[in-house]
């Protein structure tokens, strides 16, 4: 088995995705003959042919308006939004149209289409490059939202969106395109999404996070010896796999959410209400939210301040863990 | 060829019936076969009368909000009757008279305007999109579905409607550019009624023509009279074959009005005048149209009579039946959110069902 | 004193703006000549002209888009999208821009301006004329949003959001444009950005709605004596005035959350997680919302189940009362 | 005038200096004031130089992404310098030139890309909007910068620059028409440098000019030799005298090329051949302005080599000044996102300095 970085990994599925099924299709801007401005889509053009894999003009709302016509007539369109902070020109197409053509004609059509787009800060890039906007995406009824965490979950987790047939938002947190490599089986398989990860079994707390700030938990934990957290990561963000969350913070009564996005109105904030309503009595603290400042994410020279670190992580635990009532 | 000679930057426009019905270019008349004409016109009769009574119901409070086609005959049937049967009509929400025509039923239409998503659920093998509410986006679902067809190496175009005001929209950039760009078959239709809502035409651009927009995209556009079904089938027909050529997207603006009221909540008298209502009068597409079956002799007058009589009829049963439908299952409002329902969604419907339960509601 | 309508409260606010201060503009889709599809412009194109007041075309990003021109150049725009569901075209004008120009230049730049939208559902109308999208703006760090519950605070707000240094969302419930008259001053007079109306003080139990719902969580209230709600109407919903739920929820214990947004990730939480973060030793049952379905709002012959009512209001009162930890 | 003799439509260019720097159109040649001259020389050569230091400082890791210009001075300087004092410049991202010639310091330009928001704080009464990144979006800036300048009755307007690639969106479409609508002062540039990123111009559009475009919105439009400085000049004065009449904006097409990557994190030879780089090298707009200013006797060898070596003292200077300039004070994050700091953000930063005094750091 070979180790893959993410990045190679999200080609690797939508590589094998393509050559099994002809229907699909990836375009997006400079996805097609450059291969992408990340390179997740190198050397898909030369495979499959121009139809196929292609540039898209800059119009991001003709990327995902037409993705909806390709998948009501035979397609399983892949498009990308070159960064998340630029799938807002085609906020109105999904959530108008992306979300609710299943609902709208009560199931006569449906959207098997795939939004995937690099998102996160913590790459020192210009502005609207770090945007961390899940709750935009994970509060429209009729949208999925999936992030992983890891080569092996990118995989499985764009093959499963790719197949399912509603349409899922898939965002790669771009910050471990190539943190790091893991080993990633070559044939074709499938992570279920709607279910989250226990990453690292624990009773003293729970540590909810997602993407590239799964890794920062684990760093921050492994140097707090003393603390035995319950890491859990969330890999869909919608649907919440709310029971594997309730279980644990059942079993810890103590929980803790890292997150990049903006705090306040956040996705932290569902997580926090979730809790209180299916753990209420077990809980010996309050549920805390560790979480981007509600702020413009800052361009690099103030970066620092906003992206999450494994001593904040640390921290943190420490903090609710010497909560007493 | 026709759009050499109808070149809106030099102020043509086509059209081949004139108002009274006669034929001004009679070389460009197309060749329609009888039934075709006859289903076009039965068509614009059912939309006619059913359109009238949409607004007489509404009014009478029994049912909702209606957005009517009156006038606007001829710029939907001439066209869509010009396109293929595996062909895609993407709408926007003025267009029942095309909805008819493709197949969607008297009683779907009702059943939408009434207030019932089932009424967008046409029957399978109608290759129509629901309506399409957000203005200008239904323009990119053309392209994508064309898009597909032509990957897939289908016969298969997409027409597409599209409002005066809809085309200040960015989404129409994007849209026609794209199908521009990649030769899809699409036909865009602008119905150019002169309002959108209350706000002219004029005031949507300051270009003079919506046709001369093609150019922005290096495709051919023209100004069509749409209440003109011939010049609408002919202007269509044209498109429809460079679409199946590979020739790419055409723009088709059909100049045309709204004689009602932009929905029934909206009082056009606040913003134009009776007379500009009456001269638009005379130009009534279903008069021109029935004096051209006359004179080919495809239709009489008491066959005309009967035509008005049925769709009486019909519209009537219709609304009966959809006025008597009731209310949506509870389970359908969360039903088709996903193909399956996720786990807060079920919380919900139970939650809610156990309340309804111990609320006695 | 002449009693008025919400929307003719609305009205007069923005009159009285224009006649005070030259540099306000009002503009929109047909917002000029015929004064508004709801008429809260009525009137004032006649009196102030068309340069002041107009109809725009049909495009929403172009109508925020030139607001930042204008609010940048010397003027106030006040924009309406004609629907909170038709602002989505918008809404890459409103968070790269309208939320950012004031950080973007460091304070060289801001935007005083205000968009208005009438937004939620009961109306019984065709899709996209019914949402309640607060939390895709109260999230936006930049923005602030604004939604009055009564002719007065509407009045009263809208003359406080026109005045404002930074940018406005200001949603009305369109709901209750005609519902009930309430006495509203003849002259100008604001109401406060950033605080909360108690509605009605109590110590049972604490009810936190805003816009058309507080109506509704009074209707409900009238009719269940035996509990002694605390009634908050939220009034800003970003920024949210912490102190009043917190002190209100220290002394109940009990806190019930009424909004028609969807639920999941909904505003709902964050007014969960602040009541957590902050009172969470006084808490003696789960915080409870009752929230939109995650779910498109219906079309009329569904909204129904949609909608709140007083009695499923009056109904998850009474069980949080009963709530035994 | 010189929209009916370049006429995008019948393929003209306007060119006035060939690219050796030969008046090809002596009697077009525009009367510009040899200050006003010199001033743009300078500016393109202090853009040139920084230009070329920034890409060579980001390769040595000493500065973030940078977005060249090296190519495309002749299209910047020649139009903002046709522009008046109290106009608004408009920026896409790729306009150092323009901004340095409207009074942005370059030592705000390279803190901008050196990550710092200070550097995009120009001095009071620098009328220039910050870099925008979000493409399209800024047309609809200037042209709300115009509504405003008529309204009041000021004697302004609003010159904005938008890439190839930018054309195609939504944005553009809404605001050109937008401007063309209201007849507001607004020049319009497009930056045509043949690519956006990776994609080539001819994938943008199946337009064959960006030019033709404006016909859409029924305002005048050019294609211009956007590699020399007095034909960009004379476009867009006279495009600036049309705004100040009140006939409304117009689009000019200034054909170009882009020298450099995309960014400093884009490898053109993935896309594009040498030989064509080589090409347009020869076209160099500096080449042929030094050339005419010699010709007019302006400037002198000695003179330019001066002019070269003090902008590279300016440029290293400078640099050295924001390499030293250090990160953005932690409230600064804060303070700019409201007037007043919200609760929410108050407590945030306090919890954050907390956390940053107990944990030590
Ligand atoms: C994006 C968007 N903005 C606003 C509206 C509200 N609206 C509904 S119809 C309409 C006018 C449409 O005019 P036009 O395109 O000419 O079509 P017509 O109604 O004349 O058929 C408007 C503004 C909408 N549906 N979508
Ligand atoms: C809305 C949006 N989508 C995507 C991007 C990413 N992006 C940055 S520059 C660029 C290409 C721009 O090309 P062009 O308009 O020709 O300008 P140029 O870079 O050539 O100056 C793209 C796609 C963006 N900045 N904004
Ligand atoms: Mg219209
Ligand atoms: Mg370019």
């Amino acid at each position: 088995m070979a180790t893959k970085t993410l990045l190679e990994a999200v080609n690797e599925a939508l590589d094998q995705s393509m050559e099994q099924d002809q229907s699909v299709v990836v375009y997006g801007e400079d996805v097609g003959f450059e291969g992408g401005v990340f390179r997740t889509t190198a050397g898909l053009q030369e495979k499959y042919g121009e139809g196929r894999v292609f540039d898209s003009p800059i119009a991001e709302a003709a990327i995902v308006g037409s993705a909806v016509g390709m998948a009501i007539n035979g397609l399983k369109p892949v498009v990308e939004m070159q960064f998340s902070g630029f799938s807002l020109p085609a906020y109105n197409q999904i959530v108008t149209h992306v979300a609710r053509f299943r609902n709208r004609s009560r199931g006569k059509y449906h959207l098997p289409l795939v939004i995937r787009m690099p998102y996160g800060g913590g790459v020192k890039a210009l502005e609207h490059h770090s945007e961390s906007l899940e709750t935009l995406y994970a509060h429209i009824p009729g949208l999925k939202l999936v992030i992983p965490s890891t080569p092996y979950d990118a995989k499985g987790l764009l093959i499963s969106a790719i197949k399912d047939p509603d349409p899922v938002i898939f965002m790669e947190p771009k910050r471990i395109y190539r943190a790091f490599k893991q080993e990633v089986p070559e044939e074709m398989y499938e992570v279920p999404i709607g279910k989250a990860r226990i990453v690292k079994p624990g009773k003293d707390l729970t540590i909810i996070a997602w993407g590239a700030l799964v890794r920062e938990v684990e760093k921050a934990m492994k140097n707090t010896p003393d603390i035995d957290a319950e890491i859990i990561d969330l890999r869909t963000i919608s649907p919440i796999d709310m029971d594997t969350i309730v279980e644990s913070v059942k079993k810890t009564g103590r929980v803790l959410i890292v997150h990049e996005a903006y705090k306040t109105f956040g996705p932290g904030a569902e997580l926090v209400s979730i809790v209180n309503e299916k753990a209420f009595v077990y809980l010996e603290a309050p549920p805390k939210r560790l979480a981007g400042f509600d702020v413009t994410i800052p361009l690099p020279r103030g970066e620092q301040y906003f992206i999450i670190s494994p001593e904040q992580i640390a921290f943190e635990a420490k903090q609710l863990m010497a909560f007493k009532a | 060829m026709i759009f050499k000679d109808f070149d809106p930057l030099k102020g043509k426009m086509l059209q081949i019936l004139d108002q009274n019905g006669k034929l001004v270019q009679p070389k460009l008349e197309p060749t329609i076969d009888k039934d075709i004409l006859l289903k076009m016109y039965h068509t614009m009769v059912l939309g006619r009368v059913s359109d009238d009574k949409a607004i007489q119901y509404q009014r009478q409070g029994r049912m909702l909000t209606y957005a009517p086609n009156h006038g606007q005959e001829a710029a939907q049937v001439g066209s869509i009757a010009a396109m293929k049967d595996d062909d895609w009509l993407v709408l926007a929400f003025r267009e029942l008279n095309a909805m008819l025509y493709k197949g969607v039923t008297l009683e779907q239409s009702y059943l939408y305007w009434y207030g019932n998503e089932m009424g967008s659920k046409y029957d399978e093998g109608v290759r129509v999109l629901p309506i399409n509410v957000p203005i200008g986006s239904q323009i990119n679902h053309a392209a994508g579905l064309a898009y597909a067809a032509k990957l897939q190496k289908k016969d298969e175009a997409a027409i597409v409607y599209i409002g005066d005001g809809g085309t200040s929209h960015g989404e129409f950039h994007e849209g026609v550019n794209f199908s521009g760009l990649f030769d899809l078959p699409v036909v865009i239709v602008i119905q150019n009624n002169q309002y959108a809502i209350s706000t002219p035409r004029r005031k949507a651009t300051k270009a003079k023509t919506l046709a001369q927009k093609a150019i922005a995209y290096g495709i051919p556009g023209i100004q069509v009279d749409g209440n003109d079904p011939l010049a609408m089938y002919l202007a269509t027909s044209v498109a429809r074959e460079r679409a199946g050529k590979g020739e790419g997207p055409t723009l088709i603006e059909a100049v045309t009005y709204r004689m009602g009221p932009h929905t029934t909540s909206d009082n056009p008298k606040l913003y134009r005048s009776d007379e500009e209502v009456e001269e638009w009068k005379l130009k009534d597409p279903l008069i021109r149209f029935k004096a051209y079956l006359i004179e080919k002799g495809y239709l009489t007058e008491e066959e005309d009579e009967q035509l008005y009589k049925d769709a009486k009829e019909n519209v009537k049963q219709t609304f009966q039946k959809v006025e008597t439908s009731g209310d949506v299952p509870l389970e359908d409002i969360f039903r088709y959110t996903y193909d399956e329902m996720t786990p807060n969604l079920n919380e919900q419907l139970d939650e809610y069902k156990a309340y309804l339960e111990k609320a006695g509601a």
